[in-house]
């Protein structure tokens, strides 16, 4: 623990606590505390207990066993309401916004400036939201619903929403995993004001870099229990990785050498009003292709529409030379293509379903004779590659909503891994998941590739597109900047490319859409 | 993502969110617009046929007849905003209108006020009954109150027996609520718009009225901000069987024969109202205003088409198609408002 | 339909056992209730309820609910994709209002009942349209097109009645199987239930309608056809209504455009009772049974036992409520109890677990 | 295939046997009574008469129904009826077919099938209680609204539900005594249905009175349209211009009767109505009578009858209501 025991009583302390969720303890007598002025990191693997424990210190749940202090004095935090009032304030792992409400309602809601007769101040939200983002660096109308919001946006504005309480303890889980640089480098600087200001903050990510750039004390969470708590500037980002899962990491990076065949993606010309324009490239199999880009710059939606959910208004798919129709995905997939997509609460899983179902939804017919499912086969196929990506689940016929946030991760890259696709899409394949499950994710996109399958990944960790990537495709404002090979991709490139300013590799498109926002 | 190196922070503020803001908004606005278009279309298109359609007796009925489902319409609105719903509005009418006949049967020199809260108070407990099943035990409004529908009118009926209340067995002054005008305008119809323009207002201007949309919005997010959840469907559902309630009374003023049968039915019109008035019936968005609006807009329907001698038997087939017509223009109104704010986005399922 | 709070708690109950395999996990399931309550309410009436345990009167009974039957299974597959269809009492008003009036044309019934099948399989996909393709909630479109419908009977039949359809046809939808007190009518029923049992139960399609119910985006990006699969739904519950339709104006003798007026009502209540959730992604077929029977026996042995129809609608109204109240509680007292070997079913996401209890 | 020209010629046996007349009524018939609907006010009032006849002969008095007016509901609660063993089910059809193939059922099992107050298809049942020949009420009805309007000028019709039989019989007779030469001025212009609905029928009154500018009377043969027509026009501009008669309990239309707006209408007492089904169906089930036309039969107070044509039995003229009587009932 600290080795030096601060004076005053820590804002916020957590002592001995466990949870249990029927069978699974998430948690098992972990202590923690956030002292004033001071940056908190946590890490764990997926599903080691984080979100279970900023449950705990949201009043979400309340603990089985061990209890809450507050500046020293042990509380009962009966709920939400209870944990704001004593000042914590929480953003949590998944967006959590009223889709119909504006976005500035959003930041306020139950908390809105009054005016006489305790009617609410519409001027004043608004002003107070838009100081809030002009803090954070960003345009976002406050007067906008939150419906149609991107999730890195949504995560701004959860952001914006927890700064908003002025809180004496700010807790963030995983509040970059959807963000790219420039927004976690204006979080960053907010969060060392607020540590200015003496505010205690924990701070959860699977980015080391992040977690190590910005916190003071690091604590390691393995498998719900508390490993160790030390100075951040005493520890290696390998020590941690050791003590979080167990073993050393030997590189996030699979050592490849592409041999790239024939071109089986192919896309022309694609374009949707508004939205994107004059999209074309080429994926070969074996080759692990890139779409890089800034939040919003529409790399999700070019692999939408070539998967056919979103339709197109012009261009042309085509998977091994014969053309796609357009908005049909039963119709993609038939032709080999599987797109792993970006919001997997949303579109990944059906979190009412087994685990197994799953796995299984998109091989209902593969895994059926004469029309009737065979129990049986459904069972091993949906085991097989659940545990190739070890997700980590009590049991497969729980419903899939019951696994930690990397692990339903993994369950949608277990859907379409046992497709045994030609073209595999793969839309920020690795957000929020951990360190060891990562590696294994790129090990195994790179093993695919191997085998010949041509890989799309959309990502917005740089270090993942330059580790991974033959081939980077830059794209900005809806458009492709920027094409650059393995050798040339480089940081500065692809930024380049990415905010719009044409430096290094080709700039295959002409200026940006008139249309776009 | 490495923070802290690329190329450095000189990198533009991007415009988040995107889309046509103000133009959605405009176009949200035009939602309410476009019933009250649809409102005046009907009115002219029935006074050119029948200029009798506007006389000042005519106008009045119109009033008088859109009151109760105005006053259940905007009750209706309240829940449906928490994304529940309330099927046994009808039952709870016609219990409470039987309530008050029986209660002047009983005590003839009873004081109108008195009547009138104890038919308000009578809703406002099936109200109370229907929110602590929703709210406490939390289970889908809609087979709740799909249960007290049954349950309510199984209860009127039992308690009527068969017997009817006539006009006589209620004082003229109470019955007189039903008759008098303020400036030509029927009280009911006073009331009805005193109903409305209180809840627009508190759902507009105060907290717990925005936490109403909040919950209906998303309610999982709702528990999270701390909102009271469960604490405010009860209060909506109270609310609303307090209106209906209070509709009930009304009723009993203005019909003076009551049996069991009271409102009978009334719900899906109930629903209908809200829904034809831009209510998303999946909760968090819609107003009072356009609910009340559907709710005038169904009942001048239903009184053009005999003065326009539309045939008796065309009538609900017309009136159901102008219902699919309202609710498409609204979807209609809504797209384009989406696609505003987003210029693309996936096609909705 | 987006899941609800209130709904995702009743999910509490639903949650398999560990190693749930079919059997148990339906013994787990609302349905069980249903089964359990429907067992019960026949033992019982059995032995209280004098006239109640004899063909004769089982006869009537199954009569009585055939057409409740044969609608409410379509709309159990409609209800699991997270819709519903409020018009199926209109379009089996109009179908049997269409039947009179082609009958009164002089077709023959050969064909009559062919075309009104197509018809409300027409009714049905013009629901299916609104919904898949305009977009619309299927809870508004479909209280408008019960009153267009039940309008378009009054139209098609005005204020008459047909009733001299043939007494072979008429006898045939009362008729008994040979020899014994069971109807005719059952047996149809009984084919029906197993296809769409089998279908819900066992086949990629019945899975990908849980998904649909579930998590429709979900669906989509799982390559499910959703909107094609809706439509199909509602397609099938229009030819369900109009089935009923045919049925039922050859049951009574008489086609008339007020035929069946309200049923939807009952319908829906029979299949809420039998554990589907009105959110979608969660039911089965069994149940939707034991709720049809449940809602047919009580009535039935009620009314045998000289309960007057007050009491009878009390307590339907009150078993509609129990059933969801009753599970819901129960998952709750087994919750608060310490942990034993049974897991309580107590899951959500940890992304959205977070469920408060302010109380 | 099967076409509505294939007349088949199911025959039909009625009144089997021979009629006893002084055959004793037997104690304790089970006598049931099945409105259109359970807690109608109406039907309430009138099988009171039922039951104080069903006393009167010693037998088991029974009120079941259904609590919406549907035939389909209607069925299920004759079949029950003859599952309980019902010696004589007195019935009000919402449907005169759709109860058929259950009440031939009841009968089979033994039970015998007086209709009351609407009737059901001949052929499955025994007797109709007529409350009014149909003619009578039309014409009744006809004089009641010609004195009323001066016997010229336009009047229409405000109906109950566009199905009802009686109703429907009812406007048929009334327009065929309109051909008659003294009405050759009254013209009819309209015929609204109110669907027995209270504010349905007020909508559809106010309805004919603005599209028809001109219209001096309005006849409405059901009890809940003449009253909430006559409510509307008690408030209403057309109040003492418009004249309104039609079938309505005094209890309903005293207020009207008494404020001018109504002059005079028409009912037969539903109670004497229901007192007659009683001892009818105890006769039938005593022998005394089979349902053949001429036989004769006493029913307590209401003194001897005779069976008509196609098993009807009429109850007598209508009694009407106005200023002078309405003060001597209460239903
Ligand atoms: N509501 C719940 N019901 C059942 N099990 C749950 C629930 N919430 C969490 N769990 C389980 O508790 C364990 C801890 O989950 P938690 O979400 O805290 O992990 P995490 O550290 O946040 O993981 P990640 O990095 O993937 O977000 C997991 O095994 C998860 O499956
Ligand atoms: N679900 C959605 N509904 C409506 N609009 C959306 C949705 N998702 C994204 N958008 C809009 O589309 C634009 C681009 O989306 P998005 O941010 O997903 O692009 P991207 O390049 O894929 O970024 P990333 O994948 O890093 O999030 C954004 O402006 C956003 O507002
Ligand atoms: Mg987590
Ligand atoms: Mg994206």
């Amino acid at each position: 623990m600290a080795p030096h025991p601060p004076p005053d009583p820590p804002p916020l302390a957590l002592v001995d606590a466990a949870k249990s969720f029927g069978m699974v303890r998430a948690l098992r007598g972990v202590s923690l505390d956030l002292r004033a002025g001071e940056i908190h990191g946590l890490c764990g693997e997926n599903g080691a207990g984080k979100s279970t424990l900023v449950a705990l210190l949201a009043g979400v749940h309340q603990p089985d066993a061990g209890h809450i202090e507050i500046d020293g004095a042990p509380v009962a935090l009966s709920g939400p309401a209870a944990a704001q009032r004593a000042g914590v304030a929480v953003i949590y792992q998944e967006p959590t916004l009223f889709p119909d409400l504006s976005v500035a309602e959003n930041i306020f809601m139950g908390r809105q400036p009054l005016r006489g007769g305790r009617r609410i101040d519409r001027r004043a939200m608004r002003t107070a939201t838009a100081e809030l983002f002009a803090r954070l660096g960003v345009r976002i109308d406050p007067d906008r619903p939150a419906r149609g919001l991107s999730i890195a946006d949504q995560q701004l504005v959860e952001i914006a929403k927890a700064l908003s309480f002025d809180a004496r303890v700010l807790v963030m889980d995983e509040p970059t995993a959807a963000l790219s640089g420039v927004e976690v480098r204006r979080l960053f600087a907010v969060a060392r004001a607020l540590r200015g200001n003496g505010a205690a903050i924990l701070f959860i990510s699977h980015r080391f870099d992040e977690v190590f750039a910005l916190c003071d004390r690091i604590t390691v969470m393995r498998d719900g229990g508390h490993v160790g708590t030390g100075r951040a500037a005493d520890l290696t980002v390998d020590a941690v990785v050791r003590q979080m899962v167990g073993r050393d990491i030997a590189t996030l990076y699979p050592e490849r050498t592409p041999a790239p065949g024939a071109p089986v993606l192919e896309v022309e010309e694609l374009g949707r009003r508004g939205v994107f324009s004059g999209v074309g490239f080429t994926v070969r199999a074996g080759e692990v292709v890139a779409l890089a880009g800034l939040v919003g710059a529409g790399r999700s939606e070019v692999v939408r529409a070539v998967f056919g959910i979103d339709r197109y208004d012009s261009g042309t798919v085509a998977v091994n030379g014969r053309p796609l129709p357009p908005n049909r995905p039963a119709a993609a997939m038939a032709a080999g293509v599987g797109l792993v997509p970006e919001d997997r609460r949303q579109q990944g899983l059906v979190m009412e379903l087994s685990v197994e179902r799953n796995a299984t939804l998109t091989r209902r017919w593969a895994l059926s004779r004469f029309g009737l499912l065979r129990r049986g086969a459904e069972a091993s196929a949906a085991a097989g590659w659940l545990g190739r990506l070890r997700v980590k689940a009590g049991d497969t016929a729980a419903p899939v909503a019951t696994l930690s946030g990397g692990n339903q991760q993994k369950v949608v890259l277990a859907k379409w891994l046992a497709g045994e696709p030609a073209v595999l899409i793969v839309d920020e394949p690795t957000r929020g998941i951990d360190v060891g499950t990562k590696a294994e994710v790129h090990r195994l996109l790179s093993e695919l590739a191997g085998q010949g399958i041509a890989v799309l990944m959309v990502s917005s960790e740089l270090p993942e597109v330059l580790g991974m990537a033959d081939r980077v495709l830059v794209m900005h404002e809806g458009r492709i900047t920027a094409e650059l090979h393995r050798d040339d991709a480089t940081e500065e490139a692809v930024m380049f490319a990415a905010t719009g300013q044409h430096a290094g590799g080709t700039a295959p498109g002409g200026p940006p859409p008139e249309a776009a926002r | 993502m490495s923070a802290g190196s690329g190329t450095g922070a000189s990198a533009p503020v991007a415009e988040h969110g995107g889309g046509d803001v103000r133009g959605a908004r405009r176009l949200r606005q035009v939602r309410e617009l476009g019933i009250l278009l649809a409102l005046a279309l009907i009115v002219a298109a029935t006074a050119v046929a029948n200029p009798g359609f506007l006389s000042g007796q005519s106008i009045r009925d119109l009033l008088l007849s859109a009151t109760l489902l105005t006053i259940l319409a905007v009750g209706q609105t309240l829940v449906i905003v928490t994304r529940s719903v309330d099927l046994s509005v009808g039952s709870v009418l016609g219990l409470a209108a039987f309530a008050t006949g029986t209660l002047f049967a009983a005590f003839p020199g009873l004081p109108v006020a008195v009547a009138v809260l104890a038919g308000v108070a009578l809703g406002a407990v099936c109200g109370a009954v229907n929110g602590a099943l929703v709210a406490v035990a939390r289970v889908p409004a809609l087979v709740v109150t799909l249960g007290t529908l049954y349950a309510f009118r199984g209860v009127d009926y039992w308690w009527a027996a068969g017997t009817q209340i006539n006009a006589a067995d209620m004082p003229a002054s109470f019955l007189g609520l039903g008759r008098t005008a303020v400036l030509g305008v029927p009280v009911p119809a006073l009331v009805a718009l005193a109903v409305v323009l209180a809840a627009g207002w508190y759902l507009a201007s105060y907290r717990s009225g925005r936490e109403l949309y909040a919950i209906g919005s998303e309610p999982h997010a709702a528990r999270l901000s701390g909102i009271p959840v469960d604490r405010r469907i009860f209060a909506a559902f109270v609310v609303n069987g307090a209106l209906a309630g209070l509709a009930g009374v009304l009723y009993a003023a203005r019909f003076g024969t009551l049996d069991a049968t009271v409102g009978t039915g009334l719900e899906l019109q109930v629903v209908a109202a809200a829904v034809v008035g831009g209510v998303a019936i999946f909760g968090g968005s819609g107003t009072v205003y356009g609910a009340a609006l559907g709710a005038v807009l169904l009942t001048t329907i239903g009184s053009a088409l005999p003065v326009l001698r539309v045939s008796g038997f065309w009538q609900q087939a017309v009136v159901g198609l102008l219902i699919l017509v309202a609710i498409g223009m609204d979807r209609i109104l809504a797209v384009r408002a989406a696609r505003r704010l987003r210029g693309g986005g996936p096609d909705g399922t | 339909m987006a899941p609800e709070v209130t709904e995702r708690d009743a999910a509490a109950t639903a949650a398999p056992p560990p190693r749930g395999r079919a059997v148990r996990r339906i013994l787990a399931g609302r349905e069980s209730g249903v089964l359990g309550a429907l067992l019960l309410t026949v033992l019982a009436a059995s032995f209280l309820v004098e006239g109640f345990a004899t063909g004769r009167n089982a006869g009537f009974l199954i009569l009585d609910v055939a057409a409740i039957a044969i609608i409410a299974l379509p709309m159990t597959l409609v209800v699991i994709t997270g819709e519903i269809d409020l018009s199926v009492a209109s379009t089996l008003g109009l179908t049997s209002a269409v039947m009179g009036h082609l009958w009164v044309a002089g077709l023959p019934l050969e064909t009559i009942v062919p075309l009104c099948l197509v018809l409300g399989a027409v009714l049905g996909a013009v629901n299916g349209l609104l919904v898949t393709v305009a977009g619309l909630p299927s809870l508004a479109v479909t209280i408008g097109t019960m009153a267009l419908y039940r309008g378009l009977a009054y139209v098609v039949l005005g204020d008459t009645a047909v009733a001299d359809f043939p007494p072979a046809w008429t006898a045939a939808a009362v008729g008994r199987l040979p020899g014994t007190d069971v109807p005719q009518v059952a047996v149809l029923i009984m084919v029906l239930a197993l296809a769409v049992g089998v279908l819900l139960h066992a086949t990629p399609v019945g899975r990908s309608l849980y998904a649909i119910g579930s998590n429709d985006e979900a669906a989509r990006f799982s390559g499910i056809p959703v909107r094609w699969t809706r439509l199909w739904l509602f397609v099938a519950t229009g030819a369900g209504a109009a089935l009923a339709g045919v049925f039922w104006t050859l049951q009574y003798g008489s086609a008339r455009a007020d035929n069946a007026n309200g049923l939807e009502l009952s319908v829906i209540a029979a299949v809420l009772l039998g554990g589907v959730s009105i959110f979608g992604g969660r039911g089965a077929l069994p149940g939707v049974i034991g709720g049809v029977l449940l809602l047919g026996a009580i009535r039935n042995a009620l009314q045998l036992a000289d309960v007057s129809s007050d009491t009878l609608n009390i307590v339907t109204g009150l078993l509609l409520v129990a059933s969801v109240v009753a599970p819901n509680l129960v998952a709750r007292l087994r919750e608060r109890r310490p942990r034993s070997g049974v897991p309580p079913a107590r899951p959500r996401t940890p992304d959205r677990p977070l469920r408060t209890e302010e109380s | 295939g099967t076409t509505r020209g294939d007349a088949d010629g199911a025959g039909e046996q009625k009144g089997g046997g021979k009629a006893d007349p002084d055959a004793k009524i037997p104690e304790g018939l089970k006598i049931s009574y099945l409105p259109k609907q359970l807690n109608n006010p109406y039907f309430t009032y009138a099988n009171s008469g039922g039951e104080e006849a069903v006393e009167e002969l010693k037998g088991e008095y029974k009120e079941v129904g259904p609590s919406e007016a549907t035939a389909s509901s209607q069925v299920s609660y004759i079949n029950t009826l003859s599952q309980q063993g019902s010696d004589v089910i007195v019935i009000a059809a919402n449907d005169p077919n759709a109860v058929c193939s259950a009440l031939g059922q009841a009968q089979q099992a033994g039970a015998k099938i007086v209709t009351y107050d609407s009737d059901a298809d001949p052929e499955c049942r025994d007797i109709f209680i007529n409350q009014a020949s149909a003619k009578g009420i039309a014409e009744t009805q006809i004089k009641l609204i010609a004195d009323q309007i001066g016997g010229k000028g336009e009047i229409a019709f405000l109906s109950a539900t566009p199905n009802a039989t009686n109703q429907n019989t009812w406007l048929e007779l009334m327009e065929k005594e309109l051909e008659k030469d003294e009405y050759k001025d009254i013209e009819v212009v309209d015929t609204v249905y109110g669907n027995d609905d209270d504010q349905k029928s007020f909508q559809e009154m106010q309805g004919l009175l603005q599209s028809h500018p001109d219209l001096k009377g309005v006849v409405s043969p059901t009890t809940v349209g003449v009253a909430a027509a006559a409510r509307y026009l008690s408030d209403s501009e057309y109040k003492g211009d418009v004249k309104l008669t039609g079938l309505g309990t005094p209890n309903q239309m005293r207020e009207y009767v008494d404020n001018g707006t109504v002059e005079s209408f028409a009912l037969w007492d539903p109670k004497d109505l229901s007192y007659l089904a009683a001892h009818v169906g105890a006769s039938l089930q005593a022998g005394r009578i089979t349902g053949a036309e001429g036989e004769e039969f006493t029913a307590g107070r209401l003194g001897d009858y005779e069976v008509g044509a196609e098993g009807e039995v009429v109850l007598g003229p209508p009694t009407v209501f106005d200023a002078k009587n309405i003060d001597e009932y209460d239903f």
